[in-house]
């Protein structure tokens, strides 16, 4: 059996990056010409998108064990540390690029149709091509400053990318929260860099992971901060609690942008982080615990947000934080290669729900520019009935709302299902109640996500529409070059969940007669095996059944009927409730005001962080500075005064002299040296 | 037979002395550069001699061509050349210097000799060495960008900083 | 020959010295700076002879010193010549008490 | 001792006898040269400028150069009142040696075969190579900036002033220039320099014209030729640092601008045009080591067809110094400071990171030095080029009246409201 050998691995990242170079310099030479970009752009992550299927096939061939290293060149030789521009490719980082290419080319193109009329069109190109680029450096970097500056990278492309339509201040200011707030993770991210350098002196994977199990006792204090900190970057990356709240605003930036970064890639940078250091994560319960616990608030409580929002992006966004914290659930439980499933078939469903909505405000947008109305093109006050209009958009995202609320046979079901299943499964360990409660916030999440999904779609898609007469007569379905990537995702959001299809659920007489097997777990295998090998060493087997007891198939069975029953419920629901357009609404009352106003986050925050820091920064200046600082320092001046003007005879004002007095210092230093 | 090598270090060393004797004690700024030029020279020649090549040409290139025309310039813009008046400190400081001088000296020439610092000696038949292997520019150039790439690095921005403060300096408002 | 390169750089540095302590303009003691840094120079290639190529390297620092401060200085002494159409240290003591 | 060893290696009596022969011969030729040159370009302008030029001394006005060189030894030697003597005369000589002491290190032909050996063409193959060159050259400032000062004279010293910042600004770019041939070439002797071109069958002209360019502009700033004539500007300052010379001393400035050019000249042609490589014939690629002779066999036929290759790329550059004169008019001071720092020295520096990725990406691809690593530098440096000019014209030639339009259209199809204002465009200052 032959081994893998990588072909044209550094093409991958070097195509978008010229792309950028092409694009880039176009935004300046002929910032009005859109031929170029829009050939160029979608090119270079097809052609990326190509070379990463052919590694992949040639890779499904002959599985390596070990990661392969292809060695650019060294990066940073600094005494003993050597770090390396070198790639590393596993299954982890294939089947990662394969996600961001894939995707990617599909936003790429669907964005040619989106922002085709927008003067910045080049330069928008330019900023996706080169977040590809870093999102692959990112994925495929072999040690972790090189991944951090991927990790930098796609934050410095979200920040240029949200605040794309600068000239608003709005939109400026989203831009800026969502750099200083994934500063603050990324200060997590270089802590654990260099207590991971100062513990194992090397910073490449294969070094650090080889090192580690010997090097850190199971447990123990320094491996759990290291991946604390790391995990402090996760969470900024990937919007979790407490640093989610840059991510809702995100959406201030074009809608693919949000499809791209904020919902089917950057996002997930924090999860595949966590995928990719499994081995510290699982010497260390506590910070699993923390991980987990973390994901599993935040989907829940991004959820209850989703219920209450208006705006259609704004309800992607929290439900994107929420499917984040799905994530989190699976890796922190333990079960990466669940959590990676998740990701991935996340990245269809969500980018497909994405691009749909911006197909939505595409069409709203143009509706109201023909009547020059005011009316806000996102509110999902403002629309409904859209259904006739709309026919392509209306069914694919009926897709990936399935698919999200994990209705079988779509994307969704596999994925989120292995999830909650294997919280329960792994709630076996030291802190199995923890994991208990776990279980139970995932399944009471998935019940919202599955509510305010039906809740969008009703309000956009169904009823009698609230648009005036004379909108809805401009109202038309996109373009091909939108709509045909939309179906591209929308058959990956059915199919999506086939790709790993647990023996259990095979065996089931209806639900398991799908083709497919438990193949990403199976391909992760090789990358998780360390981690695994150590949970089994330490935590010992899984529970075959969960905590209210019931095996893998029955829950299985019982989440479908319930997402089923919640989707139908909400949709009766929904349909009887009378909405009136966005202007004519009085604000929510009650539980769906705190809802509606996102539980006060943003505003608790300014109160418990923005406003103390104030306050404090006011009192160290008045008190501690200016009386306690200041005063000792005016006391001891006027009292050097009096010793300053005794000496201040010795100073002439001449340099000559001064120079003098240096060189006899000069000559008792020297002759103190050498006699 | 004389010694050629070591004759002609005599003859660059008493030019470089005179040189330097010459910038001291001329009054005008402009025969006190060409003075200085001169030692500079002398003292190309001896890197020469030490089988310092790169050193000298570099020598000659950035002090005689770019800093002392930088000097000179100057000179030229405030107009020192031509009205000077005497600017030689007093006796008693004169005194002083020659004392300091004469100290610091003695004092270099007998610590920077002495054979402790001298022994082994083995740098020169390196240095011989490397400038045969990679020839006299890369005997200098591997040791800058390998041993000592971030001071390299760091004399980079030493530069920049001061190239901005004398832009701003020498601005006439800022 | 290192020997007496060594000696070479000693009276260099003194003569430096010399002028720094009994000249009055503010070029010239820029010159003698110079001539010090030039010395130090001298050392510097002298012991490479000793150590090897190192010392050569360190010349380049050296140099790079020195232009620096030659930027730097001389902009000084243009703005110092505008304030008082002067370059003698004599007319430059405000800094005293 | 056989034929293929250097004659260095005879030592002693005899390679000091050929060292001498060589060292007057090339001085005699270089002194002969500069003074045609003088005849060359008044012919050259009274051509450019439809007239007949010098034609009574000799026959066409072959000795007129004779003439003029005996007319200045007889002249009176003015000195101006209050000047300062001993710079004032010393100020010539500065200029003059180190023109003429620079063209020691360039090879003019391809080594000749004695019977004691082979003999380089070339006075000093030094190891330093060109650092010697731009070392000398960077002290031909000081005769003019001392002719300048010491003749006590207000446009003299302004001219002074102008050739002391002027020459130290462009050779900046210079040295930037330059610094792309060592990077291809990894080394810095002139033989060396033209064996890698041969080596590589492709003048550097082509996979470093941006560099080429470059030099040859920073080299008619050193050389204070026009457009570059400043110091001398005869309309606003007389004529600038040498207004006060006169006679022979004059002459020397003359005789070092013209060396200096003949060596400029040399210059270009041996590090981008292949020197006295003859082009499209591989029997005169040969390079005299110390260890001896490389590649092909010398012989006395090749070192002489060689000489004539070298010559004749020489005199182009000659002629271009001197076309240009004629034709293109002085810039402003600071234009000129402005092309110096924020144009050429930029230009280079960017150039220099470009030519240093093609070699480490063309290294890292494993492709050998020779005619397909030439040809991918130039594919390269075409794009830098193109780019280079591109910019450089922002519309205004290129472009022309189309580019304008272009323009109009973007600003109206702005005003239309579309929703983005206009991105600040940098065609916003034309």
């Amino acid at each position: 059996m032959h081994s893998f050998e990588p072909t044209l691995p550094w093409l991958i990242v070097l195509l978008p990056l010229l792309g950028f170079a092409l694009n880039g310099l176009a935004a300046f030479v002929a910032p009005t010409r859109k031929a170029l970009p829009a050939l160029v752009a979608p090119a270079a992550v097809g052609l990326a998108f190509v070379i990463a299927v052919v590694n992949f096939l040639a890779m499904r061939a002959a599985p390596p064990l070990a990661p392969v290293i292809v060695q650019g060149y060294s990066w940073m030789p600094v005494g003993s540390l050597q770090i390396d521009a070198a790639l590393q490719l596993d299954q982890l980082s294939m089947l990662m690029t394969l996600i961001v290419t894939g995707v990617g080319f599909l936003i790429h193109v669907y964005s040619v149709g989106y922002m085709g009329a927008d003067p910045g069109f080049a330069r928008y190109m330019a900023y996706i091509n080169l977040f590809i680029f870093f999102m692959l450096v990112l994925v495929l970097g072999s040690s972790f400053p090189v991944m951090f500056v991927g990790w930098e990278g796609v934050g410095l492309c979200s920040y240029l990318l949200i605040g794309f339509w600068f000239t608003e201040k709005a939109n400026a200011d989203a831009g800026k929260k969502a750099f200083i707030v994934n500063r603050i993770g990324d200060f997590g991210f270089l802590v654990a860099m260099f207590m991971i350098f100062a513990n194992l002196g090397a910073l490449d994977f294969a070094t650090v992971f080889a090192a580690a199990p010997g090097a850190f006792p199971y447990a123990g204090a320094v491996v759990t901060t290291i991946t604390l900190f790391l995990f402090l970057g996760a969470t900024g990356k990937s919007a979790q609690i407490p640093l989610y709240i840059w991510l809702p605003d995100a959406m201030a930036g074009p809608t693919p942008v949000s499809a791209l970064i904020h919902a089917a890639t950057m996002v997930t940078a924090g999860v595949y982080m966590v995928a990719r250091t499994s081995t510290l994560f699982a010497l260390a319960p506590l910070s699993m615990t923390v991980v987990a616990g973390i994901g599993a608030l935040t989907a829940l409580f991004a959820a209850t947000i989703g219920l209450a929002q208006y705006d259609i992006k704004k309800v992607l966004a929290y439900s994107t934080v929420s499917q984040l914290g799905y994530m989190f659930i699976g890796v922190g439980v333990g079960a990466f290669s669940a959590g990676i499933f998740h990701l991935m078939t996340h990245a269809f469903f969500k980018a497909l729900l994405f691009l749909g909505s911006g197909a939505v405000i595409h069409a709203m947008h143009g509706a109201l520019h023909h009547t020059h109305s005011k009316w806000d093109a996102q509110d999902m006050r403002n629309m409904g009935g859209l259904r006739k209009h709309l026919p392509i958009t209306w069914v694919v995202m009926w897709i990936g709302t399935l698919a999200i609320a994990g209705v079988w046979p779509f994307a969704g079901f596999f994925s989120k299902d292995e999830i909650i299943w294997q919280a329960a499964a792994r709630a076996v360990g030291p802190f199995h109640t923890w994991f208990t409660v776990y279980w139970v916030m995932a399944l009471v999440a998935a019940m919202l996500t599955a509510f305010y999904m039906t809740r969008l779609m009703i309000m956009t898609f169904h009823g009698v529409s609230r648009l005036p007469e004379a909108e809805q007569q401009h109202l038309h379905e996109a373009p091909a070059v939108m709509w045909v990537p939309l179906a591209i995702l929308a058959a990956l959001s059915v199919v999506g969940g086939w790709f790993n299809i647990p023996e259990e659920i095979k065996r089931i007489p209806v639900l398991g007669w799908l083709p497919g097997g438990p193949w990403v777990h199976e391909w992760l295998q090789p990358v998780t095996r360390t981690a695994d090998a150590i949970f089994g060493a330490q935590v010992g087997a899984l529970s075959e059944a969960s905590p209210l007891g019931g095996g893998e198939v029955a829950w299985a069975v019982i989440s479908f009927a319930i997402a089923v029953a919640v989707i139908a419920i909400a949709a009766s629901m929904v349909l009887r409730w009378q909405y009136r357009p966005a202007l004519e609404s009085p604000e929510p009352a009650g539980l769906k005001r705190l809802l509606w106003r996102k539980w006060y986050v943003d505003e608790i925050y300014d109160v418990l962080v923005v406003r103390p820091l104030v306050g404090a920064s006011r009192w160290l200046w008045r008190w501690v500075d200016d009386a306690v600082i200041d005063g000792s320092v005016n006391g001891l001046a006027s009292g050097s005064r009096g010793l300053g003007w005794l000496s201040s005879r010795l100073q002439t004002g001449q340099l000559n002299t001064y120079a003098f007095a240096v060189v006899v210092g000069v000559i008792l230093l020297l002759a103190f040296v050498v006699l | 037979m004389i010694d050629i090598p070591f004759f002609l270090f005599v003859v660059f060393a008493v030019v470089a002395i005179g040189g330097g004797i010459g910038m001291v004690s001329s009054r005008n700024p402009v025969a006190s550069l060409l003075f200085l030029v001169v030692t500079f020279f002398s003292l190309a020649g001896i890197y020469v001699l030490l089988n310092a090549q790169f050193i000298a040409a570099v020598q000659v290139i950035v002090y005689a061509g770019a800093i002392m025309v930088l000097f000179l310039f100057v000179i030229m813009l405030l107009n020192l050349g031509s009205d000077y008046h005497a600017d030689i400190r007093r006796f008693g400081w004169i005194v002083a210097g020659f004392v300091a001088a004469g100290i610091i000296g003695g004092i270099l020439s007998s610590g920077l000799t002495q054979p402790g610092l001298l022994a082994g000696g083995g740098g020169g038949a390196l240095v011989d060495a490397s400038v045969r292997d990679v020839g006299v520019v890369g005997a200098v150039a591997f040791p800058l960008f390998r041993d000592f790439a971030v001071p390299f690095e760091v004399t980079s921005l030493l530069l920049l900083v001061a190239a901005i403060g004398a832009v701003l300096l020498a601005k006439r408002r800022v | 020959m290192v020997q007496y390169s060594l000696w070479l750089s000693a009276v260099l540095f003194a003569l430096g010295v010399l002028g720094v302590v009994i000249r009055r303009n503010a070029i010239i003691l820029f010159m003698c700076v110079e001539l010090m840094l030039n010395a130090a120079n001298l050392a510097f290639v002298a012991f490479s002879r000793v150590v090897g190529i190192d010392g050569q390297v360190f010349v380049f620092f050296v140099m790079t010193v020195a232009a620096a401060e030659a930027a730097v200085g001389l902009a000084i002494v243009i703005s110092l010549f505008r304030h008082s159409e002067s370059v003698d240290t004599r007319n430059f003591n405000l800094l005293r008490w | 001792m056989s034929p293929t060893q250097p004659v260095s290696a005879l030592g002693g009596i005899p390679f000091l006898v050929i060292m001498v022969v060589k060292v007057i011969v090339v001085f005699v030729s270089v002194i002969t040269t500069v003074a045609f040159m003088t005849l060359l370009e008044r012919w050259i302008s009274a051509w450019i400028q439809d007239r007949l030029g010098p034609n009574r001394v000799g026959p066409k006005g072959l000795f007129q150069p004779l003439a003029d060189g005996l007319k200045n030894f007889v002249k009176e030697e003015t000195y101006p009142d209050q000047a300062s003597r001993f710079y004032f005369v010393m100020a010539p000589m500065l200029s003059m040696i180190p023109a003429m002491i620079t063209f020691a290190v360039i090879p003019f032909a391809s080594p000749l075969p004695t019977p004691w050996g082979l003999v380089d063409m070339v006075v000093a193959d030094l190891p330093i190579g060109i650092l010697y060159i731009l070392a000398l050259t960077s002290l031909g400032v000081y005769g003019i900036v001392m002719a300048g000062w010491s003749s006590n004279n207000k446009y003299s010293l302004l001219g002074g002033m102008r050739a002391s910042a002027q020459m130290v600004s462009y050779e900046v770019a210079l040295g930037l220039a330059l610094i792309p041939v060592f990077m291809l070439a990894g080394n810095v002797t002139l033989t060396g320099i033209i064996s890698m071109q041969q080596q590589m069958h492709l003048w550097y002209a082509f996979p470093l014209g941006l560099a080429f360019f470059l030099f040859i502009v920073a080299s008619f700033a050193e050389c204070n030729r026009l457009p570059f004539d400043l110091p001398e500007a005869e309309q606003e300052l007389v004529a600038g640092f040498h207004a006060e010379y006169s006679s022979m001393k004059f002459a020397m400035f003359m005789i070092a601008e013209y060396s200096n050019m003949l060596t400029a000249s040399a210059l270009m042609a041996t590090l981008f045009l292949g020197g006295w490589d003859i082009p499209l014939w591989q029997g005169d690629n040969m390079w005299l080591g110390p260890a001896g002779i490389v590649g092909a066999t010398p012989a006395w036929w090749k070192t002489l067809l060689t000489f004539g290759s070298f010559a004749t790329k020489t005199a182009f550059f000659v002629f271009l110094f001197m076309w240009v004169r004629w034709t293109v008019p002085r810039f402003r001071y600071d234009q000129v400071m402005h092309l110096g720092w924020k144009v050429m020295l930029p230009t280079a520096l960017a150039f220099i990171g470009l030519t240093g990725t093609s070699i480490l990406v063309l290294d890292s691809l494993g492709v050998p030095y020779g005619l397909v690593y030439g040809l991918a530098m130039t594919a390269v440096n075409v794009v830098a080029m193109v780019a280079f000019f591109w910019i450089l014209d922002r519309d205004r030639v290129i472009a022309g009246a189309e580019g304008y339009e272009r323009r109009v259209r973007i600003a109206e199809a702005h005003a239309r409201g579309m929703r983005v204002p206009p991105p600040v465009t940098q065609h916003a200052g034309d």
